[in-house]
C-alpha cells in the first residue's frame, strides 16, 4: 500500500484518529497532573477531542453518489450518509456525556482519566461500526464499545448497585455477543465473504430465491440476537432497567444515546445494502418476498414499544423510567426497519438525532436532580420545577418531546417516521381503493405507533407532574448558570427542530448551506 | 289604517317590553319601585288594544294586519320570519290581556306593598304581559312558541315569587316542568308542520292544510302535538297539575295566569290553530275538554283552600272552552274564555281581597260572615260566582250557554253523549261548589274570631278592579254577538273551512285555490264524510236542530246551576241558628272513600311521582353513577383479563364496546405493565433463560413451522 | 443413520465433511449456552461464554476450509482472522470480566449470580 | 495414489473423531462439573482440543495462537478468577443448580436437534479441491497489515482500553 | 394590514407572555393587567376581523373562495414537505374567533382570583389563547395540527397546578384522552400527505383547501373501506374534544378540578374545536363516508345519545360544576346531532349552537365560580336561599340557566330548534326522542336552581356578599350575549350561513 494511498485511507477515518490521539493524550495528561486537577483537564481535553472530531468529519470526504459510497482500507472502511449521521450522534453523545459526567455527583470521587478514555474509546469503537463494511472491523468495534461500556457502567466501583449493573450488563452483553458471533459465522458460510455489502445483499438473495432459507433465517436471527441487546429490543432487553438504574447516571445518559445508536447503526449497516441493492431490484417486487424481514421487524417493534411503555407506567425510579422509555424508542425505531426502505432509514436517522438531544436533555435534568436530591426516586423531586424553572421547561420540553408532541422535535420526529410506515401502506394499496393485507398491516403498525405515544404520555407526564404539581419545602436545588446553559443547549434544538427541514436535507443527504459554509471555513 | 293598526300593535308589545327592560335594570331607582310606572303602562296599552279592538270591530275582514319580516336564516331557502297578525280573535285577546293585566297591576300595588322583592314582582308580571301579547300578536308558530316558553318563564318567576317557601318553589317548577312536557308535544307539532310546508306562519299552514299538503296521520300527529302542548298550558287533564298548585304564588298573579295569560295561552292556541285539527282531532281535544270539566269540578267540590278551588274551578272552564273547540263552537269557546277571564279574575281578585283582608289566612275554614265586614267585595264576589255558575243574565251564562248548545248539537248529530252529560253534570256541580265557597266565606258566624276581628274592607287600587270586573262579569255577555259575527257559520266543518278561507289571504294561495280547485275536505275521514253527507240532507232541518239545541240548553243549565244552588243552600247556608240544613260531614260519612279520593285528587300527584318522577330521578342518579362506576368495573374487567389472560373473544368484545375508555386502558395496561415488570426479576440468569427460551422460541417456529 | 454417519466420515469413503465440523461446532455452542444458564458462579458463566466463542471460531475455520473466501480474493484468510481476532477479544473480554467480578467481590462479597439481584422490580 | 489419500482421509477421520469426543466431553464435564475449578480444569482439554481441530482444518497458526493466549492466557485467567474470588472450602456449594441444569439440558437438547436440522438442511457450496493447506504465515502477515490495518489498529486500541478498564476496576485505592 | 390581521390574532398573546414573562413575579396586578390588556386586544382584533369579514364573498366558485380572501395568508415554512404558514377564515372560524376572544378576554378577570404563581398562570393562558386562535385560523393541516397540540400543554398545567383537589388526575386524564385522540389526526394527516405525493402534487399535501377539492381518497362508486378508516380516526379525534359519548368521561374530571377561567375557555372554545374539526375537516374531507346512509344515522344517535345521556347525568348530579359539565355533553349533542343529519338547518343549528353554548356554558362556569369563591364547596345539597343572599348573582344566574336550558329569546333557543328543524327532517323517532332532552334539561336546570337559590337561606350563606365589581364584568356581557343573540341570532348566523352552504355543496 502506498503511502499516498494509506494517507487518503486515513483521511477517510481521520475523526476516529482525532479521537485515537485524544485518548492518549487524556490518559498520558490523567497520569501527570494531581486529582483536582487532571478531572477538568481530562474533561476539557476529551471534549475538545470530540469536538474536533466532529469538525473532522467535514473533512471526510464528500459522498457523491449515495448509491456508490466509497470505500477505505480495500472496502473495510465505508464512509457514507449513514456513517455521517451516525458519527454526528455519536460525538454529540459523547460531548455531552463528558459535559455532564464532570458534573455529576456519582462520579465525582474517582478520576477521570480513564473515564475520559473509555467514553472517548467506546464512541471511537462506536464510530467505526458505523463505518464497517467487513465482519472483522465489525466484530471489534462492536465487543469494543460493549467493553468500554461494561466498564463505564462499574465505573462508581465503590457502590454496589454499579458493581451489579456491570455484571448484568457484562453477562448478558458477552452472551448475545456470542450469539450474535456464531450467527456471523454462519453468515459467512452461506455468503463465503467477510465483506458486509455483498455479503448481506447475497444473503438477502437467497433469502429472496429460497434456497439454504432455514440456515438464512437462523444466522438473521442469532445476529439479531447481538444487536437487539445493544438496542434493548424485546425480548433481548432484559438488561436495559437494571444497568440504567445502576449504572452512573451520565452512564446511562451514554448508554442511551451512543450504546443505542450504535446498536442501530449496527443494524443499518447490515440492512442498508440490501435496502439499496440493484440486484435485489431485478426480483419482482422483493419487498414482497422479503416478508419476514417485515413481520419480523413490525412485531418486534410493536412488542418492544408496547413492553416499553406498559412496564414504564408504574415505575417510580426515574432511571428506570427512562431505561423503559428507551426500550419504547428502540420500538419506534424499529417500525423504520419494517418498512425497510430508504425514505424510512432517513426518517430513523432523523429520529435518531432528535432522541439523542432531547434524551440526554433528560438526563441532564435526572443528573442534576440526582445530585441535589440525592436519590433517583420520582418522589424525592417533588416540587422542584418550582426551585428552578428554566430547568423544569427543559425536561418538560424534553418529555413531550420524548412523547411526541408538538411543538417540538419529537413530533417531528415520529411525524417522518409514521409517515413512512404509512406511505408503505399507501403504497401498498397500489392506487387502487382496496386495502390489502400488506397495507393494513402497514396501518397497524402506524396505528400501534401512535397509540404507544399516546400511552407513554402517561408516564412522562408523571414525571413532569411530581415536579411542578406537589410541594416539598425543605428542597434545596442549585443551579449553576453553566448547568442552565447545557440545558439550553439542548432544549432549543427541540423546538427549532420542528421545521425539520435542515434535519431532512442532512439525512438524505441533500447538503444543505450551512454544511459547506462550515467546510470552507475550515478548509 | 292597517299600517296604524300595526303601529298600534307594536306599540302595544313594546310598551310593557321596554317597562320591563327599565324595571329589570332600574327598579330600585324609580319611585314606588316601577309599581305606577307599570301600571301606567299597561293602562296605555289597554286604550290603544281598545282602539285596536273598536277598529276590528267595524273592519270588513276578519284579517286587519298580517305582515312578516325575515329573522333567521335557517336553511338557504327556508327563512324563519318573525310576524305580527291581527284578525278580530288577536283584537279580542288585546284587550282581555291587557285589561286583566292592568286591573291585577292596580290590584297588586296595594296587594304586594311591602314585600321583599316588589320591584322584581313588577318585571315578572311586565315580562308575564308583554310575552303574553307577544303570544296572541305573533303570525307563526316560532314566535307563537317563543312567546309560549317566555309566558312559562314568566309564570315560573312569578308562581315562585316568594321562593323563600318550599312549596312555592316546588310550584314553580312543577308549573314550568308540566308545562314543558306540553311544549314538546307542541314542538313536535311545530317540526311537522315546518318539515311538510316548509314554513311556519300560520296563513301558509293553513294553506297547506287546505290544499292537502299537510294531511293524514301526518296532520293528525302535528294537531294531536300541538293540542298537547295547550293542553299543558291550559291545564287540561292530565296535565293539569300544576295549575292549582300554582296558587302558591301571590293571589294577583293567579288572576293573571287564571284570567288571561297562561291558560288563556292554551285556549286561545287551540282556536288559533283550530283549522289544521282533522276530525279526529277535533274528537279527542273535545272528550279532553269534555272529561277535564268534569273532573276538575269534581275536585272542586270538597276543596278547603279558597283559590285551589277557584283553580279547580277554572281547570273546569277551561274544559268547557276546550269542550267547545272540540265540538267546533269556535265562537262559543273563545267567547268563554273571554268572559272566564273577566269573572275569573274578579273571582280570584276578590279571593285576594278576601285573604289581603284575614292576613293572608287562605282556607275557607277559617273564614265566614265576611260580607258584615267588607260588604263591597261580597258583592263583587257574588256579581262574579252568578257569572261563573251561568246564571241567566250574566255573561257566563251566554257563553255556557253557547258552549252547551254547541255540544248538545254535536252530539244529537253524531252521538258521544258523554260530552253533553260531562257539560251539564258540570254546571250543577260548578254551582253547588261555587256557592258552597261562597257561603263558607262571606255567609253565617265566622269560624275564626280573631282573623274575623281584625278583617277589613280593601281600599280603592284593590277594590276598583274588583268593581270594573264585577261590572264585566255582569255585561259581558254582549261580546256574545261579536263572536258570532266573527264565525257566522256554526257547523263545525264548514266553520273550519270557512276559517281557512279567511285566513289565507295570501296571493299563492289564492291562486293555487284558482288553478287546482282542490276536492272539498277531500282529507276527511270517512266518518267526517258522513256527518257531511247527513248535514247536507238535513240542511233545512240543520237551523231547527239548531234552534231546539239551544232552547234545551239553556233551559237544562239554568234548571242545573239552580239546582247546584239550592244544594249549596241546604248544605252550607248556616242559618240564624247556625245550623245548615243538611250537614256535609253526614255526606262524608255516607261515602267516605270518595270524599278522601277527591280531597286527595284523585291521586294523580302521587301516581305521578310514582310512576315518573322518582324513576326519573333513579334513572338519573344511576346514569350518574354509571358514568363513574362503569370505568371502573371496566378496569377491574380489564385488569383481570390481563391478568390471566380471559378469553380473547370476550376482551376484543369489551374492546370494541368499551375500549376506547382511556382509564380503562390506561389501568388495564398498567396491569399488563404489571406482567411485564414480573419479567424483571433481578436475577441475570433467568434474563438470559428468558433470552435462550425465546432464541429456542424462535428457532423452533422457524424449522418446525415454516 | 446411514448417511449421518458417512456424512460424519466414519465410513472410509469418503472425508470428513463441512457439516462435520459444523454439527460440532454447534454441539459446543449449545454446550456453552447451557453452561451460561446452569451455572450460578459468574465464572462458570465466564466459560460458556468461551465455550461459544471457540465454537463459532470452528465455524469460521471450517467455513474458510471448506469454501474459502472466493469472493474477498484467495488471499483473504477469513477462517483464520476472525479466529486470531476472536482470541484477542476473548482474552479482552476475559480481562474485562475479571476485573468486573473482582469488583463485584469486594463490594458484595460473592460471584454467585443469585445472590446479587438487588436491582429489580 | 488412492489409497494414500484414504489412508489420508482416515487418518484425519480418525483424529477428527478423537479430537471430537475429547473436545465435546470436556465441554460436557466443563458445563456440568460440580465444582468451578474442575470445570476451569475441563475447560483446559477443551481449548486443546479445538486447537487440534484448527491443525486439522489447516491453521497450525490459529492452533498455536489458542494455546498460547486461550490456554496460556485466558484460562490462567479464569483460574486465577476462581481462587481470588472463592470463599473457604466449608463455604463452597455446588456451583450448578440442578432446575435450571435441567431446563438448559432440556433446552439446549432441543437447540442442538434444530442447529443439527437446520445444518442439514442447508445447501452449502463446499469449494471444489480441498487442497493442501493454503495458509502461510506471511500471507497472514499481509492481510493484517493490509486489508485488516484498520482491525488491527483497533484491537490493539481494545487492548490498551480493556487493560485500562480493568486495571481500574480491581484497584481499590483511589488518587 | 388585513394580511397581518390573522397572525396578529394568533400570535399577540404569546407576544404578551413574552412581555409578562420579563417582569418579575412580585407585581401580580402588572401581571393580571397585561393579561387584562392583551386578550382585549386581542379581543378587539377579532371584533375587527368580525367587521371587516364579508359573508357574501364566501362562494363555491373556486377552491379558495370558501375563505375570506382579504386576510388569508399563505408562505412556506417546511419546504421539504411543502408545510406553508397558511392563515384564513371563513364564517365559521369567524364567529369561533369572536367567541374565543370574547371569552379568553372575559375569563382573564374570572381569574383575578387566582393568587398562587399568578405569573406563570397568566404566561400559561396565553399561550393557550394562541394554541385556540391558531387552530381556528390554520388552513394548513401540519399547522393546525400543532396548534391543536400546542393547546393541549398549558391547559394541562393550567388544570394541574391551579386546579382543585383531584386535580392531577383530571389534568392527566384531559391530556391523554385529547391526545388519544390526536394522535388518530396525525395519522389521517399523514395518510393524506403521502397520497397526495403519491398521486403527484405534493405540494397541496397539507394544503386544506386544496385537500377539499381534490379528494384524494375518492374512487368511484361511494365510500372505500380507506375513507371510512380515515372518517372514523378524525371522527374520534374530534369527537374526544367534543366531547361525545363514550368519550366524554374527561370532561367532568376536568371541569370540575380546572380553576374557574379555565372551566370556561375549556367549555366555552375547547370543546368548539370538535365541532369545528368536523366541520372544516372531517366532512369536507370525507362526504363520502359522511354522506353515506348507516354513518348518517349512527351519528344522529350518537348525537341523540349525548343529549339524552348527559342530561340524564346531569340531573344525577351532585356537584354543581360536575353538572354544568354534563350539561355540556348534552349540549354538544345537538351540535353532533346537527352536523350529522347534512341539511342547512341542521348545519346552522349546529354551529349556532357551538356559539350560544360558548356563551351560556362560559356564563354557568363563571356562576359556579362564583359562588365556589364564597362557599369552597360545590355540593348543591349544601346551597339553599342564595336568591335572597345575592340577589344580583341569581339575576344573573336566571339568564345563564335559562339561556342554557334554551329557553326562546335566548340564545340556547336558537340552536337547539335549528337542530331540530333539520334532524325532523332526517328521523323523525330521533327527534321526538331529541325533545325530551329539552325536558330533560329543564328538569334538571330548574332543579338545580331550586335546590341553589330557592328556599329559605341558610346561616351560613349569610355573609356572603353579592357579585363584586369584576364578577360583573366577566358575567354581564355574558348576559347580554345570551339575549341580544337569542333575539337578533340573525348577527351571528348571517356571519357563518354563506360558509355553511360552502360546507352543504361537498355533499
Amino acid at each position: 500500500m502506498m503511502l499516498a494511498d494509506l494517507l487518503h485511507n486515513c483521511a477517510a477515518c481521520l475523526s476516529e484518529g482525532v479521537l485515537a490521539l485524544t485518548i492518549i493524550a487524556v490518559l498520558i495528561a490523567d497520569m501527570l497532573l494531581p486529582f483536582n486537577t487532571s478531572r477538568g483537564v481530562c474533561t476539557v481535553l476529551g471534549v475538545f477531542g470530540a469536538c474536533a472530531a466532529l469538525l473532522a468529519l467535514a473533512y471526510a470526504p464528500p459522498v457523491t453518489d449515495p448509491a456508490a459510497p466509497e470505500m477505505f482500507f480495500s472496502g473495510v472502511f465505508i464512509s457514507d450518509r449513514l456513517s455521517l449521521i451516525f458519527k454526528i450522534i455519536f460525538y454529540l453523545g459523547a460531548i455531552f456525556t463528558l459535559l455532564f459526567s464532570e458534573r455529576s455527583s456519582e462520579l465525582s470521587r474517582y478520576r477521570f482519566g480513564e473515564y475520559s478514555a473509555l467514553v472517548l474509546g467506546a464512541v471511537l469503537s462506536a464510530s467505526f461500526l458505523a463505518s464497517a463494511n467487513n465482519f472483522v472491523l465489525f466484530l471489534l468495534a462492536f465487543e469494543t464499545l460493549s467493553l468500554c461500556c461494561y466498564v463505564l457502567a462499574a465505573y462508581d466501583k465503590h457502590a454496589r448497585l454499579p458493581g451489579e449493573a456491570a455484571l448484568k450488563y457484562l453477562l448478558y452483553g458477552a452472551v448475545a455477543s456470542s450469539i450474535m458471533l456464531f450467527g456471523l459465522s454462519y453468515i459467512y458460510g452461506l455468503t463465503q465473504t467477510l465483506s458486509i455489502d455483498r455479503s448481506m445483499v447475497s444473503l438477502a438473495e437467497q433469502a429472496v430465491l429460497g434456497t439454504g432459507t432455514l440456515v438464512v433465517y437462523l444466522s438473521m436471527l442469532l445476529v439479531l440476537t447481538g444487536i437487539g441487546f445493544k438496542i434493548a429490543m424485546f425480548p433481548f432487553h432484559f438488561w436495559c432497567p437494571d444497568v440504567y438504574q445502576g449504572a452512573p447516571t451520565p452512564v446511562a445518559a451514554f448508554l442511551s444515546v451512543v450504546s443505542k445508536a450504535a446498536g442501530f447503526a449496527a443494524l443499518l449497516r447490515l440492512a442498508a445494502p440490501v435496502i439499496s441493492a440493484p440486484q435485489l431490484a431485478a426480483y419482482t417486487s422483493p419487498v414482497d418476498r422479503l416478508q419476514a424481514m417485515h413481520l419480523l421487524f413490525g412485531l418486534a417493534a410493536c412488542i418492544t414499544m408496547t413492553y416499553g411503555n406498559l412496564a414504564a407506567l408504574r415505575q417510580t425510579n426515574a432511571k428506570r423510567l427512562l431505561a423503559y422509555s428507551s426500550i419504547a424508542h428502540a420500538g419506534y425505531l424499529l417500525l423504520g426497519l419494517a418498512v425497510f426502505r430508504s425514505d424510512a432509514v432517513e426518517a430513523m436517522l432523523a429520529y435518531l438525532i432528535i432522541y439523542t438531544l432531547m434524551n440526554l436533555g433528560a438526563f441532564w435534568v435526572v443528573i442534576l436532580l440526582v445530585r441535589e436530591t440525592g436519590s433517583s426516586e420520582i418522589d424525592s423531586f417533588a416540587g422542584a420545577a418550582f426551585k428552578s424553572p428554566l430547568l423544569f421547561a427543559v425536561l418538560f420540553l424534553c418529555l413531550i418531546s420524548l412523547t411526541g408532541l408538538p411543538p417540538t422535535a419529537g413530533f417531528a420526529a415520529k411525524f417522518l417516521l409514521f409517515k413512512s410506515v404509512i406511505a408503505a401502506g399507501i403504497d401498498a394499496m397500489g392506487g387502487g381503493a382496496r386495502i390489502s393485507l400488506n397495507a393494513a398491516y402497514y396501518f397497524a403498525l402506524a396505528l400501534a405507533g401512535v397509540l404507544n405515544s399516546a400511552v407513554s404520555l402517561f408516564y412522562y407526564m408523571k414525571f413532569a407532574r411530581k415536579m411542578v404539581f406537589e410541594k416539598q419545602p425543605n428542597l434545596q436545588f442549585a443551579c449553576t448558570r453553566l448547568e442552565a446553559m447545557y440545558a439550553l443547549a439542548l432544549g432549543l434544538p427541540l423546538l427549532l427542530l420542528l421545521d425539520f427541514d435542515p434535519l431532512l436535507d442532512l439525512v438524505s443527504g441533500v447538503l444543505n448551506p450551512v454544511l459547506p459554509t462550515m467546510l470552507t471555513l475550515l478548509k | 289604517m292597517l299600517n296604524e293598526i300595526e303601529l298600534l300593535a307594536q306599540i302595544i308589545f313594546l310598551l310593557p317590553v321596554a317597562a320591563f327592560t327599565v324595571l329589570a335594570l332600574c327598579h330600585h331607582r324609580l319611585p314606588g319601585h316601577g309599581d305606577l310606572t307599570a301600571t301606567s303602562v299597561l293602562g296605555t296599552s289597554l286604550v290603544l288594544s281598545v282602539a285596536v279592538f273598536l277598529a276590528a270591530l267595524h273592519a270588513p275582514d276578519n284579517i286587519l294586519v298580517n305582515i312578516s319580516f325575515p329573522w333567521l336564516a335557517a336553511g338557504e331557502a327556508s327563512i324563519l320570519s318573525g310576524g305580527i297578525l291581527v284578525d278580530k280573535l288577536t283584537a279580542v285577546m288585546l284587550v282581555v290581556v291587557t285589561l286583566v293585566s292592568f286591573l291585577v297591576h292596580l290590584f297588586s300595588v296595594k296587594y304586594m306593598e311591602g314585600d321583599a322583592r316588589y320591584g322584581r314582582y313588577y318585571c315578572g308580571l311586565l315580562l308575564f304581559t308583554a310575552s303574553m301579547l307577544g303570544l296572541v300578536l305573533a303570525n307563526n308558530m316560532l314566535y307563537l312558541f317563543i312567546f309560549w316558553e317566555l309566558v312559562g318563564l314568566s309564570s315560573y318567576v312569578l308562581i315562585g315569587h316568594w321562593f323563600e317557601k318550599k312549596c312555592a318553589a316546588d310550584a314553580a317548577i312543577k308549573a314550568f316542568i308540566t308545562t314543558r312536557i306540553g311544549d314538546i308535544g307542541m314542538l313536535i307539532g311545530i317540526l311537522i308542520c315546518y318539515v311538510e310546508t316548509g314554513s311556519l306562519e300560520f296563513s301558509e299552514i293553513f294553506a297547506a292544510v287546505h290544499t292537502g299538503v299537510l294531511t293524514g296521520s301526518l296532520r293528525t300527529l302535528a294537531g294531536l302535538g300541538i293540542f298537547f302542548g295547550a293542553m299543558g298550558k291550559s291545564a287540561q287533564f292530565p296535565l293539569h297539575v300544576w295549575l292549582p298548585d300554582a296558587m302558591e304564588g301571590p293571589t294577583p298573579v293567579s288572576a293573571l295566569i287564571h284570567a288571561a295569560t297562561m291558560v288563556a295561552a292554551g285556549v286561545y292556541l287551540t282556536g288559533r290553530m283550530l283549522p289544521i285539527f282533522d276530525s279526529p282531532t277535533l274528537l279527542a281535544i273535545a272528550y279532553v275538554g269534555g272529561f277535564t270539566a268534569l273532573f276538575a269540578a269534581t275536585i272542586a267540590l270538597v276543596q278547603d283552600d279558597i283559590k285551589k278551588v277557584l283553580a279547580y274551578s277554572t281547570v273546569s272552564q277551561l274544559g268547557y272552552m276546550t269542550l267547545a273547540l272540540g265540538v267546533g263552537g269556535y265562537a262559543a269557546g273563545l267567547f268563554h274564555l273571554t268572559t272566564h277571564a273577566f269573572f275569573k279574575a274578579g273571582l280570584f281578585l276578590g279571593a285576594g281581597a278576601v285573604i289581603y283582608a284575614m292576613h293572608h289566612e287562605q282556607s275557607m275554614s277559617k273564614y265566614g260572615g265576611l260580607w258584615r265586614k267588607m260588604p263591597k267585595t261580597t258583592a263583587c264576589y257574588l256579581l262574579s260566582t252568578l257569572a261563573l255558575i251561568g246564571f241567566p243574565g250574566f255573561s257566563g251564562f251566554w257563553s255556557k250557554d253557547a258552549i252547551l248548545a254547541d255540544v248538545l248539537e254535536f252530539s244529537l248529530e253524531r252521538g258521544h253523549y258523554f260530552l253533553p252529560l260531562a257539560g251539564f253534570v258540570t254546571v250543577m256541580l260548578t254551582a253547588f261548589y261555587m256557592f258552597r265557597q261562597f257561603f263558607l266565606t262571606f255567609t253565617g258566624e265566622p269560624r275564626s274570631k280573631h282573623a274575623y276581628e281584625q278583617a277589613h274592607d280593601v281600599p280603592w287600587q284593590m277594590l276598583g278592579p274588583l268593581v270594573i270586573l264585577a261590572i264585566l262579569s255582569l255585561t259581558g255577555g254582549g261580546f256574545g254577538h261579536w263572536f258570532e259575527e266573527m264565525n257566522p257559520k256554526r257547523n263545525a266543518l264548514e266553520q273550519i273551512q270557512d276559517f281557512a278561507r279567511a285566513g289565507v289571504q295570501t296571493p299563492l294561495v289564492q291562486e293555487a285555490r284558482f288553478k287546482s280547485a282542490a276536492p272539498r275536505a277531500k282529507d276527511l275521514t270517512p266518518a267526517a264524510r258522513k256527518t257531511e253527507r247527513v248535514l247536507t240532507k238535513h240542511a233545512e232541518s240543520s237551523g231547527e236542530l239548531r234552534h231546539f239545541a239551544h232552547q234545551t240548553a239553556m233551559i237544562l243549565s239554568t234548571a242545573l246551576a239552580l239546582a247546584g244552588m239550592a244544594l249549596a243552600w241546604l248544605m252550607y247556608f248556616q242559618r240564624k241558628t247556625g245550623k245548615v240544613a243538611f250537614e256535609p260531614g253526614r255526606l262524608v260519612e255516607w261515602c267516605p272513600n270518595i270524599h278522601r279520593v277527591l280531597l286527595h285528587k284523585y291521586y294523580l300527584d302521587e301516581l305521578y311521582r310514582t310512576l315518573f318522577i322518582l324513576p326519573l330521578r333513579r334513572l338519573s342518579s344511576f346514569s350518574a353513577l354509571f358514568d363513574r362506576g362503569v370505568i371502573d368495573s371496566l378496569v377491574n374487567a380489564f385488569g383481570y383479563a390481563g391478568r390471566i389472560g380471559a378469553l380473547a373473544a370476550e376482551a376484543l368484545d369489551r374492546l370494541v364496546v368499551d375500549g376506547l375508555l382511556v382509564l380503562g386502558l390506561a389501568r388495564a395496561s398498567s396491569a399488563c405493565g404489571e406482567r411485564c415488570r414480573a419479567l424483571q426479576t433481578g436475577y441475570i440468569r433467568q434474563y438470559l433463560l428468558f433470552t435462550l427460551v425465546a432464541v429456542v422460541f424462535l428457532s423452533v417456529v422457524l424449522v418446525y413451522l415454516l | 443413520m446411514k448417511d449421518f454417519l458417512q456424512l460424519m466420515g466414519s465410513t472410509t469413503a469418503t472425508p470428513v465433511g463441512l457439516e462435520a465440523y459444523l454439527i460440532v461446532a454447534a454441539a459446543l455452542f449449545v454446550l456453552g449456552l447451557t453452561a451460561c444458564i446452569a451455572r450460578r458462579n459468574a465464572i462458570g458463566i465466564l466459560i460458556g461464554i468461551e465455550l461459544m466463542l471457540n465454537a463459532a471460531v470452528l465455524n469460521f475455520m471450517a467455513f474458510w476450509r471448506f469454501q474459502g473466501s472466493p469472493l474477498d480474493g484467495p488471499a483473504a484468510l477469513a477462517g483464520p482472522v476472525m479466529g486470531i481476532f476472536i482470541i484477542v477479544l476473548a482474552a479482552c473480554e476475559a480481562a474485562v470480566a475479571l476485573a468486573v467480578l473482582l469488583n463485584l467481590y469486594f463490594n458484595f462479597g460473592t460471584v454467585e449470580v443469585d445472590m446479587v439481584h438487588e436491582m429489580k422490580e | 495414489m488412492a489409497a494414500t489419500e484414504t489412508a489420508g482421509w482416515l487418518g484425519a477421520n480418525l483424529s477428527f473423531w478423537a479430537i471430537t469426543i475429547l473436545v465435546l466431553v470436556s465441554a460436557a464435564f466443563t458445563v456440568y462439573a460440580r465444582s468451578i475449578i474442575q470445570a476451569a480444569y475441563s475447560l483446559f482439554f477443551t481449548l486443546l482440543g479445538m486447537a487440534g481441530f484448527y491443525v486439522l482444518l489447516g491453521s497450525g497458526f490459529l492452533a498455536i495462537a489458542q494455546v498460547i493466549i486461550y490456554i496460556g492466557g485466558i484460562l490462567v485467567l479464569i483460574m486465577f478468577g476462581v481462587l481470588l474470588t472463592d470463599r473457604p472450602i466449608a463455604a463452597q456449594t455446588s456451583s450448578l443448580k440442578w432446575t435450571y441444569a435441567a431446563a438448559s439440558l432440556g433446552t439446549g437438547l432441543l437447540l442442538v436437534n434444530v442447529f443439527i436440522r437446520i445444518i442439514l438442511s442447508a445447501d452449502w457450496q463446499p469449494a471444489s479441491a480441498l487442497g493442501e493447506p493454503r495458509e502461510a504465515i506471511a500471507e497472514l502477515g499481509h492481510v493484517l497489515l493490509g486489508s485488516q490495518l484498520l482491525s488491527l489498529e483497533l484491537a490493539g486500541l481494545t487492548l490498551l482500553l480493556c487493560l485500562i478498564g480493568a486495571a481500574y476496576l480491581v484497584r481499590r485505592r483511589e488518587q | 394590514m388585513s394580511k397581518l390581521l390573522l397572525s396578529l390574532i394568533t400570535f399577540l398573546p404569546l407576544g404578551g407572555m413574552v412581555i409578562l414573562l420579563c417582569i418579575p413575579g412580585r407585581f401580580s396586578a402588572i401581571h393580571r393587567a397585561v393579561a387584562v390588556v392583551t386578550t382585549g386586544l386581542v379581543f378587539l382584533l377579532t371584533l375587527v376581523l368580525a367587521a371587516r369579514f364579508d359573508p357574501s364573498q364566501i362562494t363555491t366558485a373556486s377552491v379558495y373562495s370558501a375563505y375570506d380572501a382579504a386576510t388569508f395568508v399563505e408562505c412556506a415554512w417546511i419546504k421539504s414537505f411543502h408545510i406553508y404558514y397558511r392563515l384564513g377564515v371563513d364564517g365559521l372560524s369567524v364567529a369561533l374567533i369572536v367567541l374565543t376572544g370574547l371569552l379568553s378576554f372575559l375569563a382573564t378577570f374570572t381569574a383575578f382570583s387566582i393568587t398562587k404563581q399568578v405569573k406563570a398562570f397568566f404566561a400559561l393562558y396565553l399561550i393557550l389563547v394562541t394554541g385556540m386562535m391558531g387552530v381556528f385560523t390554520a388552513l394548513d393541516f401540519f399547522l393546525f395540527y400543532v396548534f391543536w397540540e400546542l393547546m393541549l400543554l398549558p391547559m394541562y398545567f393550567l388544570i394541574g397546578i391551579w386546579g382543585g383537589e383531584n386535580r392531577a388526575y383530571a389534568a392527566i386524564k384531559f391530556f391523554i384522552y385529547t391526545l388519544l385522540g390526536s394522535v388518530l389526526i396525525l395519522l389521517v394527516i399523514l395518510a393524506y400527505y403521502v397520497k397526495m405525493k403519491s398521486i403527484g402534487v405534493p405540494e397541496y399535501a397539507f394544503n386544506i383547501p386544496e385537500l377539499i377539492a381534490r379528494r384524494p381518497f375518492a374512487y368511484p362508486g361511494g365510500a372505500t373501506l380507506m375513507q371510512h378508516l380515515l372518517f372514523w380516526c378524525l371522527f374520534i379525534g374530534f369527537a374526544i374534544k367534543v366531547p361525545s359519548f363514550p368519550f366524554h368521561t374527561w370532561l367532568p374530571d376536568a371541569h370540575v378540578e380546572a380553576p374557574t377561567a379555565i372551566s370556561v375557555i375549556l367549555a366555552g372554545v375547547l370543546l368548539k374545536m370538535g365541532g369545528y374539526g368536523i366541520l372544516r375537516l372531517n366532512y369536507p374531507l370525507l362526504p363520502e363516508v359522511a354522506g353515506t346512509d348507516s354513518v348518517m344515522y349512527f351519528l344522529a344517535v350518537l348525537g341523540l345519545v349525548n343529549i339524552i345521556y348527559g342530561a340524564f347525568c346531569a340531573l344525577g348530579q351532585k356537584d354543581f360544576k360536575r353538572l354544568v359539565a354534563y350539561s355540556s355533553i348534552s349540549h354538544m349533542g345537538y351540535v353532533i346531532l346537527g352536523i350529522a343529519v347534512l341539511n342547512s338547518e341542521g348545519v346552522n343549528g349546529a354551529i349556532f349552537q357551538m356559539f350560544a353554548h360558548g356563551i351560556s356554558s362560559a356564563m354557568m362556569f363563571m356562576l359556579v365560580g362564583v359562588i365556589y369563591e364564597r362557599a369552597h364547596h360545590r355540593e348543591i345539597a349544601r346551597f339553599g336561599g342564595l336568591g335572597v343572599q345575592m340577589p344580583n348573582y341569581f339575576a344573573l344566574a336566571i339568564v345563564g340557566f335559562f339561556a342554557s336550558l334554551g329557553l326562546p329569546a335566548m340564545v340556547g333557543f336558537v340552536g337547539e330548534v335549528l337542530v331540530l328543524l333539520g334532524s325532523f327532517d332526517y328521523s323523525r323517532a330521533i327527534t321526538a326522542c331529541a325533545t325530551l332532552g329539552m325536558l330533560l334539561t329543564a328538569a334538571y336546570i330548574l332543579w338545580t336552581m331550586q335546590r341553589v337559590f330557592l328556599g329559605t337561606p341558610k346561616p351560613e350563606h349569610q355573609g356572603f356578599p353579592d357579585c363584586s365589581a369584576w364578577e360583573l364584568i366577566s358575567l354581564v356581557p355574558l348576559a347580554v350575549c345570551a339575549i341580544v343573540f337569542g333575539i337578533l341570532p340573525g348577527c351571528v348566523l348571517e356571519i357563518y350561513r354563506t360558509s355553511s352552504a360552502v360546507f352543504l355543496s361537498y355533499f
